[in-house]
């Protein structure tokens, strides 16, 4: 009996389980901080990225990124993941693989509906969220993790800072662009309104669930219960890090805004655990809290810079929690690395491998999302009509709403600015 | 028929309590209560949404319905005024009408026998 | 006495915010904003909630309570129609009362005055 | 101008529905309905939370006001109190106001025609 | 050091409590699904079943599954589990078995309460869920799980599409027929109207919950962590049959109303995961997409069928996900089985036992759950006065309310169908 | 390969991710319980004192407790946890016993926040969070668990009632004592008036998932999953205890309120939870019921001796549920516990023992809380103006409102009293 096989299976599997979880985590978080008129729609956009993202994964996505290698930039095309993928060198069954890969693809997919909350057409979602899990994910997963170029240049992306999360984050930043704000999110001369989440307390365990999915996340990535110090530490350094994303951001918003804002705490949090886990197993636990408060400052600043200068409309933050956070937690690998990062007497070669990594990346995400929906919205169009719009998309695309039971407050929305 | 007259009065909210102990201590047992919101010169707390501004212009208030008859008006409005006087803005205010009738649908009552209220 | 006069607007909650502009421009600053339920000839757009089909019959509505007294009557009216117009069913109604007399509670003003919002 | 009149009706909110047939069938098709908190010899069932004992004073209610001017305020009154009537504490109550005037926003319909419920 | 014994204990144990977390699931799919008048009676319900279930599966309901076997039929009674069970030769200890199966036993208890909400007497509904954790399920827990009839006859129920959900559905088809409809529910002429949830947000929670909880429930019934290849393979067509169920749920519904309903796609993801849960071990990923959108479709045809031809009201579609799902599932096996079903060359034979098990299993609960229940009308009373069902069972079964600062809507319920 | 430590290693990580999660039970429950105008403030706060406990604890606070021994006393201050802590002797990296740590450090810290909800300044929250978790935590954590004088008495505590929960509760006690009442808790003759919470079935939520925590709670302290006897059993008599709790709870509410209270059972399982978690190890799943009947019985009495005869306001019932049961669980196990226990003929000397411990704490907690909370007054304040607690902590402390689109019912709070 081989031991050491089964508690590695044992960990990726349970790590497998806390991941998904991630997606009610996610659900949570979109539906909280958006409009009580759209909760059902944000629910079915998470549910069906998931659904979709598991099928197509396994028809195509996996073996795009893990099929033999063709010339550093994508896997052999295997139907169905097959065949036996013995040149990956597994140390866990085949399908324990599949499935932890899988859970993290539709991570990647996720991210992108908080962003375009509220005023997507659901099918034309649909049909972008089965083009990333198909192509535009395995893909780069081929280059980072599958043995393609930037993994032979030692770029280290350990869990996904930059292969799932700026991944997502560049998908969103290209969705909410062009899809644009929703109705009354900007006065005619460009200020940005206020549009309240329906429920911080959603919101709130979202965040919850999502740090504790987390705990599956980035500890899975070593795909080896057997490693006992690495997992260990790697608890260690993602917990600091959000932790001092969360401080941080609390502080800066307490700073900025006079008050210690719920829902930016809450972003902060987030962006900690993004920005650590490229670099969890090498950075040591004071470089993981720095990171984390980097991370907690930025997400503030990079969202209050995404709404008020390039006036696009995010409604949780996703681009810049997943996007900014994510690229950025890549490129500190560069310069915190206890071996090889630039405060660490590595030198610049690792930071540069980084900086060529999320810059390919960010460019090859942003392209072919920029295509991808514009495409569709030639084809069958991204948005919903501004009546749609208006009455919520629960009832105009689904049919029903989400608290038939409670009195909505119908006024108060659009009126309460400055 | 004596005159019915109805008095809406709009309010803060905490006050409710206290102004229907009130209400009730001059011999006004009925009313219907609602949450409205209010439009006036109060503004609401200036907040701070996710890095935006704003400043509500909508405040919770809560409308107070009566309708009377033996209690005189003037007492339920001295009553009202009293007890929800701060002296901040935002106090509120009540509005006066006159009611052409009324009808207590469990037996039929008509006028002013219709606001009396024994069980 | 000047006479006073209460209107009531009921109308579409996504037109609130126009409205209230609107009628601040002509010198209406107070008003009292409730969520109704309006039940007339417009219906609701049909849905389907696990397999059953329904219309629904109530619509979410705003009443807008205003009162008046410097402001002419016909006025309000007219800017009310003019920002609520869509020409569809369910714009709304207007419906006008007269009022007996009003307090304003911070300070005791009473009648006319009383609608004047200085601070 | 034929005389408008207002109803409202206060009353347990599990009878809405029957009497909104009961008026649709007397040929009143327009209502504005809300939910409002009554107060009156009417108390809440006693509950308990954590160990406190209490009995809630104000209770849900609705209010159904209905403007007509064609169908006697009469016929309304008894259709009404026919669909309300329990015979138990909390039935609830119906005003009669008089009002002045209505305004039909979509086609600028005043008085009497502005209540005829054509599409 | 026996390692394996470990692993395989660990394993267990883990899934223990993600199977125990499946009662959150149930709960905020129930409540969700159902008024806001009555959350807090089946908070209580499905907190209470739970409970009462765990002390006496304890006391009495794990011998009579497990003891040894009387003829095939049921186990010997063992009062609060105390002998050594050495008779079933695990590799674990008797410790984590039991608690292992007392939280199987609790979700088939938890099935009913949907079905019957917002309607049963709260007293009424304790013995219910005391008679089921006691005797009706363990009794069919044993002729399956038990080494009881079924088990010898070579009937594969893995992980407990019949055992536990097509139990727990058929209870709940007996239970919500004998106490009749929720007022309301049908028009005088025994047309279905809408009865809205009150929560969308927290339904699809739970069924995140859930499916969360079912990479407990299956792959935690190997009872072996060291079965690395089989707890892998669990774990894929488990996910794939949830994903293909949402998928198909959601399309047919789209079909059907027009618009994709939020509730039908959440109720065919669990049917996917109900369905695949007899088969998940012996099927492959393909046979589990196909399980999963069969039961995606039928469980939409189930709740439609119920509802508008027997005119039973089932709020939350616990019959058809759990009842008609579960023995779908347990039949597919028949089927799918990549060794012995009829697609793989595998004849008929299995496909008959499956039959048999499935209908024996019916048979008994129905017949038993249906003179529980009329007993229990007959002497304590299923259900509440009408008075106490319009004014809600939080207020008259409980004294309180679950959402006591927030405006309800109290007019919509009854007034918005065709 | 030492697949023994890696067993553990596993083990206590995913006991550390199922305590993490604790937290959003925590968040949960205090919020659902607590009014809708606050449930922002109190996300942050649960928030944020984990995310303070969680950085302090690693740079102060883990010396403290584990830090070599002085006087029995105190561990030797070790700044940012970096030495290699080998006198622990432990099986596990170091690592991962610094994380096990700091979540448990965090769940005393959070059990405060119910207890003063609704009325502390978030400032001086921060403040006390981070001296508990800095400082009066860690002394007690030597005592009991560092090898400190308690723990060479032979003090039994497995798993913290004591320590973690007892010491939480005092810290509430003190804290709700001298913050005084909610406004509009006492009517001006001191009987206590109902001021009800948000949301049940938030509050449900929470305790499933503090339920599901404890699974890693009490068996990951055994800090081995090769220890398969005593986590398995572990697993059973923390599910009897939780189980017996609330039936014990709801039952006693039904003989004194004439109705099954929800959140007063909702309270007894985590009685019983609290109250198991001492002896959880050491009692036999009987004395695992019992202790759960009694913790049951006994918070609902605590409940109502704190409010109507203390006069004082602990909205979630922290203190009995804490403070009381976990002083009571620690107790229990003297007599309970099968070797040495009283009722097992092991005399009183275990009991002694276990009553010096409780009472040790009790003194310690409630002296230095009381100091703590005392100086935080004097200087910052601890209590928000009645302006600010009456427009809810929500606007004023953080500029926001949690529920944005419903009508929120702001008549009704103080007016439904007897
Ligand atoms: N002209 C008006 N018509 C209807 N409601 C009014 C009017 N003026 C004020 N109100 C109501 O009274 C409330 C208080 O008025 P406001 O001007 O803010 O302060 P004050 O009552 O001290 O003058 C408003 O929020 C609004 O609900
Ligand atoms: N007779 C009436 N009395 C009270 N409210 C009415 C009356 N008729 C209409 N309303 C209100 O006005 C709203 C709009 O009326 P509706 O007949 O749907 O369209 P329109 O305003 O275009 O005629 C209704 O939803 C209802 O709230
Ligand atoms: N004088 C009044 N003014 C306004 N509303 C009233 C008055 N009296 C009663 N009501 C409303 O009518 C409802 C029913 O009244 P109540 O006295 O409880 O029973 P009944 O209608 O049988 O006399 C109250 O809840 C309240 O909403």
């Amino acid at each position: 009996m081989d031991y050491g096989m089964a508690i590695d299976t044992m960990w990726v599997l349970v790590a497998t389980a806390l991941v998904f979880f991630m997606q009610a985590g996610f659900a949570m978080v979109e539906t909280g901080f958006t409009r009580a008129k759209n909760a059902g729609n944000i629910i079915m956009k998470n549910m069906m990225d998931f659904a979709v993202g598991s099928v197509v994964f396994w028809v195509f996505g996996f073996g795009i990124m893990f099929g033999t290698d063709i010339g550093g930039y994508i896997g052999k095309v295997d139907l169905f993941s097959l065949s036996s993928f013995e040149h990956l060198g597994l140390g866990i069954p085949k399908e324990a693989f599949l499935i932890f890969q899988t859970v993290f693809c539709a991570t990647a997919a996720t991210i992108v509906s908080g962003a375009m909350a509220e005023r997507t057409k659901f099918s034309s979602y649909l049909i972008y969220s089965l083009v990333i899990s198909a192509v535009i994910y395995p893909i780069v997963g081929h280059w980072i993790w599958g043995g393609g170029w930037l993994a032979q240049l030692g770029f280290h992306d350990f869990a996904g800072s930059t292969v799932v999360h700026s991944l997502g984050g560049w998908a969103a930043l290209m969705g909410a662009w062009i899809i644009g704000p929703r109705l009354g999110k900007f006065t005619s001369d460009g200020k940005p309104k206020v549009i309240k989440g329906h429920s911080l307390t959603l919101g709130a365990l979202g965040v919850f669930i999502l740090w504790f999915g987390w705990f599956g996340f980035n500890p899975g990535s070593t795909l080896a219960g057997t490693s006992t110090e690495a997992v260990s530490h790697i608890f260690v350094t993602t917990n600091l890090a959000a932790a001092a994303g969360a401080i941080a951001s609390m502080i800066l918003s307490w700073v900025r805004y006079n008050k210690p804002d719920v829902s930016m705490t809450l972003n902060g949090a987030l962006g900690g655990l993004v920005g650590i886990t490229a670099g969890t197993d090498i950075v040591s636990p004071s470089g993981a809290a720095v990171i984390g408060i980097i991370s907690g400052i930025v997400v503030v600043l990079a969202i209050e810079f995404i709404e008020n200068v390039m006036k696009i409309d995010d409604p949780v933050g996703a681009i810049s929690v997943h996007g900014v956070c994510g690229a950025l937690g890549t490129l500190l690998v560069g310069i915190f690395a206890t071996d090889g990062g630039l405060f660490y007497g590595g030198g610049t070669k690792l930071l540069f491998v980084q900086l060529l990594g999320v810059g390919a990346v960010a460019l090859w995400t942003n392209v072919t999302a920029y295509y991808l929906f514009k495409a569709i919205d030639k084809t069958v169009g991204l948005r919903v009509s501004s009546e749609e719009e208006e009455e919520g998309l629960d009832k105009k695309e689904h049919g029903t709403e989400s608290y038939a039971d409670f009195q909505p407050r119908v006024i108060y929305l659009n009126s309460d600015q400055i | 028929m004596d005159k019915i007259t109805k008095v809406d009065i709009i309010t803060r909210p905490n006050k409710f309590e206290e102004l229907k102990d009130a209400l009730n201590k001059i011999g006004v047992m009925g009313m219907t209560v609602s949450n409205v919101m209010g439009c006036g010169v109060q503004k609401g707390q200036t907040g701070n949404y996710r890095g935006v501004t704003y400043t509500p212009e909508l405040l919770p208030k809560i409308k107070v319905e009566t309708v009377i008859c033996e209690v005189p008006v003037a007492l339920v409005v001295e009553t009202a005024k009293k007890v929800l006087y701060t002296g901040k803005i935002g106090d509120g205010k009540i509005f006066i009408y006159e009611i052409a009738n009324v009808v207590r649908i469990r037996n039929g009552d008509e006028g002013k026998v219709a606001l009396n209220n024994q069980p």
